[in-house]
Parts: structure tokens; C-alpha cells; sequence
């Protein structure tokens, strides 16, 4: 199964897939798109991926948490046209106790933010739109771009989805 | 008879969302002078029009993993220069 | 809606029910009924409570998850019959930010554990049973009978279900 | 004319769980001499066939919520005897 895809995200199936008897502790997490950011009001976003490389990550993050807690961990990220409180990311990890699945669904949050390329496009709901930058005062880039930006050129596979 | 010594390494160089834009293009074949780096692929990403508005200091991977500016490069390596990551 | 039921546990409904547009993060909890404890098999378990206080203290547990995170809580406790890998309890918290969700959902399981009158019959593969005793040594309570137990009188209200 | 002052408590004592099963039954009605705490009422419910088993310190709780063994008792109130709790 891919990490990404372009379809709503089903939390229940993640739940079902790491849920086995030995394992008491389910901690789930999912991240919803806001309807505001910055003190702007959004109106949808974008989200598109270096997508072989973000797969890679992804894999490695379960990885690491499988192993470093014994736990199950299923993680999905949405990538393309999202609405307002659709689930952009679901995680849910399984361990025998709680500690053990809070701890890796923790982790896999923080380290698919810190190391799965992947990247949101804003639009706003004046009609401008901008790339998300967490590292940036305000939240966006300084290469933000407030008009409408042509598409990639086809035949351009790298090009995120 | 000599070793043939290659002086050039051809990478192929992957740009993403605002660093894509900033350039007008999300892929470029590079060739740069042996030994090639990371940051010798940027050199070149930034004398592009627009290039020079990408950081001095971006995060970068080589062949899908995360790497540094003195990563070395390699014949054929996929070389992507990353904007803030915004996942999650 | 009660936070006791005798009805399977559904996460994607409380999921839905603190779900909107300006809680970014949405935390959840699972405990599900393991098919072992303290290394004897478990063939089934039966939660009862004292119900009135029990859900007196869900709803102070969540107010106070609320106030203090400024978040949406949703729980829900089973009792009855339980079998090998069913909820026993589940719990969703959103908030606009995933720390305080995160805080919100740890909080209400261990506050749960902690304060809801509610006690758990394990009956093992090899016929006996036993009342699950957390602070003890092994797990069991000192006063465990281990034989089946008649049922409380009826009309006594108060007996949990 | 004197105001009277009653000279017993009664109260509703409820057991659960193992509790239940050591006394063999989930609800006493007691008669307890005033002043009355949780702790006379625990006293007297120590004192039935099998009440012995029950510890000294048992959880309690008076009318729904967590109490102590020497929060006073009222007439009617409801005293809880809990086992140790093993939700979640």
C-alpha cells in the first residue's frame, strides 16, 4: 500500500489494520485542514509531494516506530485538492500498552513534519493563494506568489501530484 | 594505456512547489565539473533566471534521501533542492 | 449520549462529533481487550459499572479536558460482554493544534482509569475467572472467586450492568 | 420546647465487583448512630457475614462522587464501597 494517495483518508482501516489481540492501546492522530491560518481565511488547499522520496520517508518513519516501540503503525497522507476539514494526514499505532502506542504515533507526526517532502499550497478565500512555509514568520514563503500559477509542464513526471 | 579520468558528472536536478516556480521549471539536466557536490549542482540552480532566488542553503536530497550541501554527486544522481517542508 | 454503552464502539462517529473547521488535530484512543494478561489466556471479559457516578465522572472528565485544552472530547466506555479485541473504550479530542490534542486525549484515558467506577471479570481458556485487580501483584483481586459467580438480585438498581 | 436532635443516620450502602461477591449482596440499607461518616458506615458493613474480607481502606464515594472515609453522611445519602477501579 502507498503512504499517498489522492483519496479521502479512512481512519477506520488504519485502525483495523494495526488492531491484533496482543495489542491493547490503539492512539490514532489525524490532521485536518483549518479553515483559517495566519489570520486568513482559507477557502481550499493543495497538497503535492516528491512523491517516490516521500514514500521512501514514509516507510522509514514506520519503520523506526515499529521497531523502537513494538508497536503497528499505519500512516496515510492525502496529496492534491483538499477542503476544509478533510483529514490531510491519519495515523494509528498499536502496542501492547498505551504509553508505547501514544509515544509512536508521537513520533511518526513529528518526523513525517520534519522529513516527508511534501508541501501545501493556500487558497485563499480573497482569491490569492501561498505555499505554506512553518519556518517563516506568518507562515508562508518568501517566494509566495499571490496570483494564479501555471501548471508544470506536462511529460514533467517528477513534478508532485 | 591511461584510466579515462571523467571530467564532467551529469545529474538530473528536481525542483518543488515555490522553488519550482521561482525558476519556471520543475526538472533540469545538470553538468557539472568532477568532483561534483551538492552544492555544486546549486551553484549552477542558482545562475538560472530566477535561480538566484533560491536560498544559499536549502535542504537537499540525493537519490531520495536527505543529504547535505557537500553531499557528493555522482553520475546520474537525482539531485532535489526542498522548500519548507509542509506536510502533516 | 450516555458515555456508557453496551453497543459496539465506533471511532469514526466521535471522530465526527469534535470535528470542525478550526481544530487542526484531532488525537484518539483505543483500549482494546487483550487475549492475555499476567501470561494466562483471556477468553472473554465483562465490564460492569456503577453507572450513575461513572457517568458523572466521564462528564467531569471531559469538561475539564475541555477548559483546560480548548478542546472537543468525545468518549465512550463499553460494559457487558466484551470479546478478544473489541474497544472497551474510545476516545476523541480535537483542538486547533496537535499538542493540545495530544494532552486532551491522555489526559481523559488516564483520568478514566483513574476515576470512573468501573471494574472488569476476566474469564480465562481454562474455564476459571477472576476480578482484575490493577494495584495488585498478577493483576487479580485478593477477593478473586474463582468459579462463576451468581448474578446480583434483581431489582437491585444499583448493581452495575 | 427543645428542637429534636436525631439520634441515628440512615443510609443506602452500595457494593460492587468483588466487593459484591465477598458480602453477597450490592445494597445494604444501614442504621448508623449520629454523627455519622463513611467510616461508621464501612464499620458496620465489615461487621456481615463475609464483610471481613473488605479492607480497612477501600475507595468510597458519597452520592456519585469521591469521598473520604471520614466525609460525614446525611440522611439518605448514598455510600459507595469501590473496588479498585479497572476501566479504560
Amino acid at each position: 500500500m502507498p503512504f499517498l494517495t489522492t483519496a479521502p483518508l479512512d481512519l477506520s482501516r488504519l485502525v483495523a489494520e494495526v488492531t491484533a489481540p496482543a495489542r491493547g492501546g490503539i492512539a490514532c492522530f489525524l490532521g485536518v485542514v483549518r479553515d483559517h491560518h495566519g489570520g486568513r481565511s482559507v477557502a481550499s488547499l493543495e497538497y503535492s509531494a516528491y512523491e517516490p522520496m516521500a514514500e521512501i520517508e514514509c516507510r522509514r518513519i514506520v519503520a523506526e516506530a515499529r521497531a523502537r516501540w513494538h508497536a503497528e503503525v499505519a500512516l496515510e497522507h492525502r496529496v492534491g485538492q483538499l477542503a476544509i476539514g478533510d483529514a490531510a494526514v491519519a495515523i494509528a499505532a498499536a502496542a501492547p500498552h498505551r504509553d508505547a502506542a501514544f509515544a509512536a504515533c508521537r513520533y511518526v507526526i513529528e518526523e513525517v513534519k520534519r522529513r516527508v517532502p511534501i508541501w501545501k499550497r493556500e487558497r485563499f478565500a480573497d482569491g490569492t493563494e501561498g505555499w505554506v512555509d512553518p519556518t517563516q514568520e506568518g507562515g508562508w514563503s518568501d517566494h509566495r506568489v499571490d496570483r494564479v500559477v501555471p501548471q508544470p509542464a506536462p511529460g514533467d513526471a517528477e513534478w508532485g501530484v | 594505456m591511461g584510466v579515462s579520468v571523467p571530467t564532467t558528472v551529469c545529474v538530473r536536478a528536481l525542483l518543488f512547489a515555490s522553488y519550482a516556480e521561482v525558476v519556471g521549471r520543475g526538472a533540469v539536466t545538470l553538468t557539472l565539473t568532477a568532483p561534483a557536490t551538492v552544492r555544486s549542482a546549486l551553484w549552477e540552480l542558482r545562475r538560472l533566471p530566477g535561480g538566484e532566488r533560491l536560498p544559499e542553503r536549502p535542504l537537499v536530497a540525493v537519490n531520495h534521501t536527505h543529504a547535505a550541501l557537500d553531499t557528493p554527486l555522482s553520475p546520474n544522481d537525482e539531485v532535489a533542492i526542498l522548500p519548507p517542508l509542509a506536510g502533516g
